[in-house]
């Protein structure tokens, strides 16, 4: 299986995913791709701007890599995720699985995205119109310190 | 034996460090560690992050060794 | 809804699809590739040649499109299917869709080119090693006529 | 009224024509086509295809009207 994944500072090349996974032996491939959206939670958002613990976060994009080719017979995979600040409408990461067929290629490709949203050590900041936070499940860094 | 401790995002923003060498005896556990760093860092919550040894996800019995890095991480949010 | 749909002679264009559906309002994307296997069925493909009801699939496309929009809450979306000939590791088939969150956006897309595949008036002819043949679920052009 | 016949893929290759317009009498149906069809094409197989009218898959009862277009649809393999 052929597999690439990378945190990156620059835009991300769907284009280049694409040919990665590209292969004589697919019959498709899924792309999924994350992009900053203008609102949340009914704020207006501004911008993102993620943080990474880039070699983790690479490790833990190969060890999902690795379990998706487990489950399901694949032809390639590669996921990138943009650090820094990510405007509004661009892409902050991509998932792509090409597969011999399409149940494959969209199941794995589904898990992957999950499961990089789920383990893979990288934080979201969210600078919307009047404040800024670190956005996480139970909006913890909200609360309270003991000192 | 010195493990290196890493802080990312909300952790890094509120105790103000992003990473620190933290001295332990030998034996020592990421729970030992976290104790450690609570009397150090006093903007740490009182409720442990997840933590990871070495770029791995452990719990809070792992044995730590000499030179090994423990990253403290906070709810992720990638995506 | 943004949507586009087409039928065209030459190379599809991913990008210029993920574009389209690109959106401030769009958490999201799932773009969908068929390509060209180079096996079918224990035969070696050498590649295909697809014909098309051109104004007909069109028009089946945008009524996929409209059902994909009365079931899921999506911002915009996207097919193109390529006709004449499609050579191995080639694009025959794109769908993109933009939605708000990912779970709508992975359904929506599915959904199209399951549909896509099952209804729009396109037909694909293999040829392979030693032969060539339209591809059908009964073989049906394999069938004696009564002549 | 005419009528104006399509056809593709296979039923174009074993039919050797790409359209054809065909005559018939006011209230015929799609089934009624079909019959016609039949007649004049012997390569046609015995079992019907899909038929659209006008771009729309319709079933044999659907009733035409001058100038409807009407495609044999052998199963699609499109994707």
């Amino acid at each position: 299986m052929k597999s690439a994944y990378k945190v990156t500072e620059i835009s991300i090349d769907t284009e280049a995913l694409l040919a990665f996974v590209g292969d004589p032996a697919a019959g498709g491939a899924t792309l999924f791709v994350g992009t900053t959206r203008n609102e949340n939670e009914g704020r207006v958002v501004e911008r993102l701007e993620y943080e990474a613990y880039e070699a983790m976060a690479v490790e833990e994009m190969r060890r999902i890599g690795d379990e998706i080719a487990h489950r399901w017979g694949i032809v390639a995979v590669s996921m990138v995720h943009r650090v820094g600040v990510v405007p509004v409408g661009q892409v902050s990461v991509a998932v792509a699985v090409s597969a011999a067929h399409r149940e494959e290629a969209f199941a794995a490709c589904r898990f992957g995205i999950d499961t990089l949203k789920a383990t893979v050590p990288i934080w979201k900041k969210e600078y919307y119109e009047g404040g800024e936070h670190w956005v996480g499940p139970c909006h913890a860094h909200g609360a309270a310190g003991r000192g | 034996m010195t493990v290196r401790v890493l802080f990312f995002a909300y952790l890094r923003e509120r105790c103000g460090v992003r990473e620190a060498a933290i001295d332990l005896p030998e034996g020592a556990t990421v729970s030992d560690l976290w104790s450690r760093l609570l009397s150090r860092f006093d903007k740490l919550p009182a409720e442990p992050p997840r933590f990871a040894v070495n770029r791995l996800y452990v719990d809070k019995a792992h044995p730590l060794h000499d030179n090994d890095e423990l990253a403290l991480i906070p709810p992720v949010s990638g995506g």
